[in-house]
């Protein structure tokens, strides 16, 4: 039964179709998470703060981008952007989509990874910091030279999920014309009027597979490297 | 010079510091007696602005702060000039025993880093740690980590320095030793805050004793007069229990 | 409108509907609806059409909101759709429909058909004018309706999904089935004995027009009048279809 | 913007996406009871390093976090049919495969990849407590099990939840994923509702409402518990 | 009755324990002092296997174990038997005082909530915390949570109590306190391991002390034979500087 719909040298063919849209994989999900984290960081940052008004506001930015199903936030973004600028007489229609893709997962990534941050942060001992400012550091100092390092530890896995759904998000991008691998499969299958969807999705999950373990594979590296003097429940 | 005046700290409702005034001479060594839970370390972290004081003010040298209301500026000035050796150690973790020194060092002075490796290097010599400066927080005993929160206290040569209980983790060969390098400090000028259980360590080294009970300073003098003439009645309760007969037990 | 009075619009095309409208393996926009609008295109000087690959959703938000001036995605002609958008006078095409059945089944000729025999239909994407189609079916025959579930565009392998008995039928179009299955090289070739298909509608299908491009679908009128005089748009649907569907225009119930 | 909104439509849609809700909270229900355990065990074997099964949880990991939901669905559903049905077929057993329900796919790929995704959530967790807590706890008298219970686990709840709330929170919209699966669920009602009269506009807004209430009812819930948890490291009384 | 064998144990080249042999009767107090470093808590975490060590074995009472290679159940029942007072307390972070103190005794031992309440409370009371049973870890002070360890073990009512400087953190006068609900304890029967630096403390309640460095028994005995005609070099250096004229300094 199998046999008359599964061919696997459509698994084969499409690598080399695929492949060179990686490329769009790469850079909507490496901007949006280098976008994010910073923005992320600030939010972080005033959820920790001494501010009310500060941590109310990241609260509530992170509820409603967390809440928002990305591809309604990617028709916000895609159309309130243009509409809004245009109100001040700026033409953004011509924009590339790929702007928009990166403003989209930008402005969720924030909200995650402020999450992230805000837990591993909390879970640093509130002592590490306390010497690090009586030894004359500044707070700002504190905080990258000491309790950052020990919370990024925490934060790894945690980002790495992040970063990971952010790499197949970019199959969103495809709604608004903006062509990933996601969307180069998708491409490749109605080409095919739906035959043989299987072996190309396969060939896509693969790809992706490799990136995945890569990805683990670097973030076990740091979680090494940064994690020197960690004293966990780990091993019995 | 250090000085504090009418330092108030609560918890809730819990009142810790009621009122505390205290004042150091330059290149005193001050220690402060107390029972457990009297206030001791709360004191030492509202002057470091570990712990915001409900009200209270102090003075380090020509820096005059409300220990309230003080600025972003003014705690930083007040780090700069002190360091505090915690009475749980809080080493970085991440750090090994001699970046611990160094860290302070470079990041926080400004010096340059060759120059703090040797700084470090030397002060954790003082403290009998040579052997151990690649060693993180967690592969050191406990009276190696004590050691190393000293180390990294005094290579920042402050004006002043806060000890919290620091030979509480130590066997009496070292706290002899660290008594010692203390006591060079001291004459070089640095002004020393030191919370201690160790009477011996009190009488010994101790310019003047605090003697801290509920949150208020019960009594201070100089070590002769407090352990030799001690005026209040709850001192003099405190050292009975705590110098009885046997301390002058004959080997 | 550019200096030369050149005026560029942007006209979206659904790209993942082949051969309506898709984006061929070298990047480029083709299919009969792409086709038709690329000789309106060359028919109007003062006009200047960017296509626009994108999705079917995106299409329709981006046509209603001024993003794109116009838009072709095999859409059919709904009352409640004239409120949204602007349908021109003419249309733009015809289209197909078919249920893929089993051998065995070769007799269900109709929707009719297939309802009685209370068969099970693959799903069809919510935004497929296929799906709108069989509603109407059902809202026009309530008390035979066919079992209609929305889907997803890409997961549903018709063909396959009948042969493998996962369903009892589903809508297609001819010309796909044609390359899958009567093909020669079609990668369903070996199933030609076991499936069927029956054409049961021709329907118009028409371009999407923003509500304030009146001018544009005037323009477009006119040219499309012409190319259908000059057998344009029969070459096309041969071309893309396999067949001239025009022979057929008179059954078109729409 | 342009157009003016179609307002009854807008209103009778949200009710329609509403109507969509149960479907979704059901897989969503059923693959967090089935992934909190699941992730958790992962996550212990490989904080405590077990030889083969910490290989496995990695590889597992690697694949499921990896690979887009919408491919795992879509594998799943196009070939666990094939396989079953071959398996029927072999021992005679007379059921129709293409009767399942295919919400016990969405159960299915959803606990999986939420698993994934827990067992990091977890093993971050767990990670942040200091092996003198085990070490106590071990000392007077605990076992392994009971450390866990009563003392790592409550402590790294406090770092776990707030990920726990980005892992629900996204397991819910992920599970609009289901229209590959003609899964009822909120976008799927809401779009098919969309079609007649392309008022798609509409149907994102309402599907964006929907979302929005269910998912800020879910954080704040996880906030109230986060607050809860952390109770112990109040430094005031 | 408590006896060590032949205990190793290396961290990766540093040899920590190179051989330790000790035998202690039901009841005894034995007092294990040595420098900083020397392997005092390396030996006790040994015992309650939270350091595995390389080689060596243990015997409690009946209950003879392979330090090295012991089963979960040996290691389980090991745990069951003994109490570990840490030298930085380690309390559960997440619990109160006297949840702290209760969770041994109702998870651990099975004893009913109520009954392990009182118990706990008694304990707490012990060693004057009656006013901080809802206290969670982080508000109590370093000296308040060392008592709340020490309640923690003591409530247990084990055979064999381990303490790892169990009065660091203590003013004299609690100290004073401790000693005497350790000598009560020690009276009904219970047997103590107690790595100190208090001389003092050695000189009171030892029914025996030993003396370590690097990693082996220098020399044990009666605090009168140690601390008056120790036999050992190392040990006379050690104790020379330890309890030096000034100790007889007389108020
Ligand atoms: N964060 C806090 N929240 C509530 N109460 C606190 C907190 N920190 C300290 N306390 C209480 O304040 C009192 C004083 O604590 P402090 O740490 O200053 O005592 P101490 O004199 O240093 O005692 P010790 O000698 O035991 O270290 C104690 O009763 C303690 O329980
Ligand atoms: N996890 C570890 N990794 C590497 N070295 C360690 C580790 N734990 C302890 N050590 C080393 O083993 C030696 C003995 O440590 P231990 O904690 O037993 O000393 P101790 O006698 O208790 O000292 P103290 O009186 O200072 O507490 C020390 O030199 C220490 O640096
Ligand atoms: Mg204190
Ligand atoms: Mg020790």
């Amino acid at each position: 039964m199998i046999e008359k719909y599964f061919d696997a040298s459509y698994i084969w063919s499409s690598f080399p179709q695929l492949l060179p849209f990686l490329g769009v994989t790469f850079l909507v999900a490496g901007l949006s998470v280098l976008f994010g984290t910073a923005a992320g960081l600030l939010l972080a940052a005033a959820k920790l703060g001494q501010s009310g008004t500060a941590r109310r506001l990241a609260d509530g930015y992170t509820t409603i981008m967390r809440c928002t199903p990305s591809i309604v936030l990617l028709f916000l973004v895609y159309y309130g952007v243009p509409f809004l600028a245009g109100q001040f007489g700026l033409n953004l229609h011509d924009v590339h989509t790929a702007v928009f893709v990166v403003i989209t997962f930008t402005l969720q990534f924030a909200a995650i990874l402020s999450e992230v941050a805000r837990s591993a942060i909390l879970a640093i001992n509130r002592g590490q910091y306390e010497a690090a400012v009586s030894v004359g550091l500044s707070p700002l100092q504190a905080y990258r030279r000491i309790v950052l390092p020990q919370a990024a530890v925490v934060a790894l896995p945690n980002f790495a999920n992040g970063l990971i759904a952010l790499l197949q998000e970019g199959a969103l991008a495809y709604t608004i014309g903006l062509i990933d691998i996601v969307g180069k499969a998708n491409l490749i299958v109605a080409a095919n009027f739906n035959a043989h969807a299987l072996e190309v999705f396969i060939a896509l999950a693969l790809l992706y597979w490799v990136l995945s373990i890569l990805i683990g594979q670097f973030f076990g590296f740091l979680e090494k490297r940064l994690g020197k003097g960690r004293r966990t429940v780990k091993a019995a | 010079m250090l000085e504090f005046k009418e330092v108030r700290k609560s918890f809730g409702p819990l009142e810790v510091l009621k009122g505390v005034d205290l004042t150091i001479s330059k290149g005193d060594v001050v220690v402060i007696l107390g029972p457990s839970g009297s206030g001791k370390t709360t004191l030492l972290r509202c002057l470091n602005f570990l712990e915001r004081a409900d009200a209270g003010s102090a003075r380090l040298s020509s820096l005059e702060v409300d220990l309230r209301n003080a600025t972003k500026k003014e705690v930083h000035a007040v780090r700069q000039k002190t360091a505090f050796v915690f009475q749980n150690y809080n080493l970085f973790n991440n750090k090994t025993a001699l970046e611990n020194v160094m860290e302070g060092l470079v990041t926080g002075r400004r010096i340059p880093k060759e120059a703090a490796r040797e700084k470090a290097r030397r002060a954790l010599d003082k403290v009998g740690l040579s052997d151990k400066l690649d060693a993180y927080p967690v592969q050191l005993s406990g009276g190696q980590q004590q050691r190393v929160g000293i180390a990294r206290a005094l290579a920042l040569d402050p004006e002043v320095i806060l000890f919290d209980e620091p030979t509480s983790a130590l066997d009496p060969e070292l706290v002899g030793e660290v008594l010692g390098v203390m006591r060079q400090i001291a004459a070089d000028g640095t002004t020393m805050l030191v919370v201690t259980h160790e009477m011996q360590f009190a009488k010994e080294v101790a310019s003047r004793v605090v003697f801290m009970d509920g949150g208020v300073v019960v009594e201070s003098g100089t070590p002769e007069d407090i352990f030799g003439r001690p005026k209040e009645e709850r001192t003099r309760q405190f050292l009975r229990r705590v110098l009885p007969e046997e301390y002058n037990y004959s080997i | 409108a550019d200096e030369d009075g050149v005026r560029k619009v942007k006209i979206a095309y659904d790209q993942s509907s082949k051969p309506m409208s898709w984006l061929d393996e070298n990047g480029n926009p083709t299919g009969y609806d792409v086709e038709v609008m690329k000789l309106v295109d060359e028919a109007l000087p003062e006009y200047e059409f960017e296509f626009v690959g994108t999705t079917s959703d995106d299409l329709l938000i981006g046509v209603e909101q001024g993003k794109f001036q116009a838009g072709v995605k095999n859409a059919f002609w709904t009352e409640e759709r004239t409120k949204k958008f602007l349908y021109p006078e003419q249309f733009l095409g015809l289209s197909s429909a078919g249920l893929v059945l089993r051998k065995e089944d070769e007799a269900i000729k109709s929707l009719e058909d297939f309802a009685s025999a209370g068969y099970s239909l693959a799903p069809i994407a919510a935004n497929n004018a296929q799906y709108t189609v069989i509603e109407e079916y059902n809202l026009a025959h309530p008390d035979n309706q066919v079992k209609l579930k929305a889907g997803d565009s890409f997961t549903v392998d018709v063909v396959q999904w009948v042969n493998e008995g996962r369903v009892d039928g589903g809508v297609m179009i001819e010309g796909p089935f044609e390359k899958q299955v009567t093909a020669e090289d079609g990668p369903y070739h070996h199933l030609k004995d076991e499936v069927v298909y029956n054409e049961f509608a021709v329907i118009k299908t028409w371009p999407l027009f923003n509500r304030n491009e009146k001018d544009l679908a005037a323009a477009y009128d006119g040219a499309i009048e012409q190319l259908k005089k000059d057998k344009k748009l029969e070459e096309l649907s041969e071309k893309f279809y396999g067949r001239n569907l025009f022979d057929v225009l008179e059954s078109a119930e729409r | 913007m342009q157009q003016s909104l179609n307002i009854p439509f807008l209103i009778e849609t949200f009710f329609t996406a509403l109507s969509g809700v149960p479907v979704t909270l059901a897989v969503t229900a059923v693959a967090l009871l089935l992934s909190v355990p699941a992730g958790f065990l992962l996550a212990l074997s490989r904080i405590r390093e077990i030889p083969v099964l910490r290989e496995l949880a990695k590889v597992y990991v690697s694949f499921v976090r990896g690979t887009p939901i919408i491919v795992q669905i879509f594998i799943t559903y196009a070939s666990v049919p094939l396989f079953l049905t071959a398996f029927f077929e072999k021992y005679g057993i007379r059921a129709n495969v293409y009767e399942i329900n295919p919400i016990w796919y969405a159960f299915i790929v959803f606990t999986f990849s939420t698993t994934a995704i827990l067992s990091e959530v977890f093993r971050s967790a767990l990670a942040t407590v200091d092996r003198g807590q085990l070490e106590a706890a071990w000392s007077v008298g605990l076992t392994g099990f009971q450390a866990f219970r009563r003392i790592i686990v409550p402590q790294a709840l406090v770092s776990a939840l707030p990920n726990l709330a980005t892992a629900t929170v996204n397991l819910i919209k992920a599970t609009s994923l289901g229209y590959a699966l003609s899964l009822q669920e909120i976008t799927l009602k809401a779009k098919v509702a969309a079609n007649a009269g392309y008022n798609y506009i509409e149907a994102y807004i309402d599907i964006f409402l929907v979302y929005l209430i269910l998912c800020m009812l879910v954080e704040f819930a996880f906030k109230k518990y986060e607050q809860r948890a952390s109770r112990f490291m109040v430094r005031h009384a």
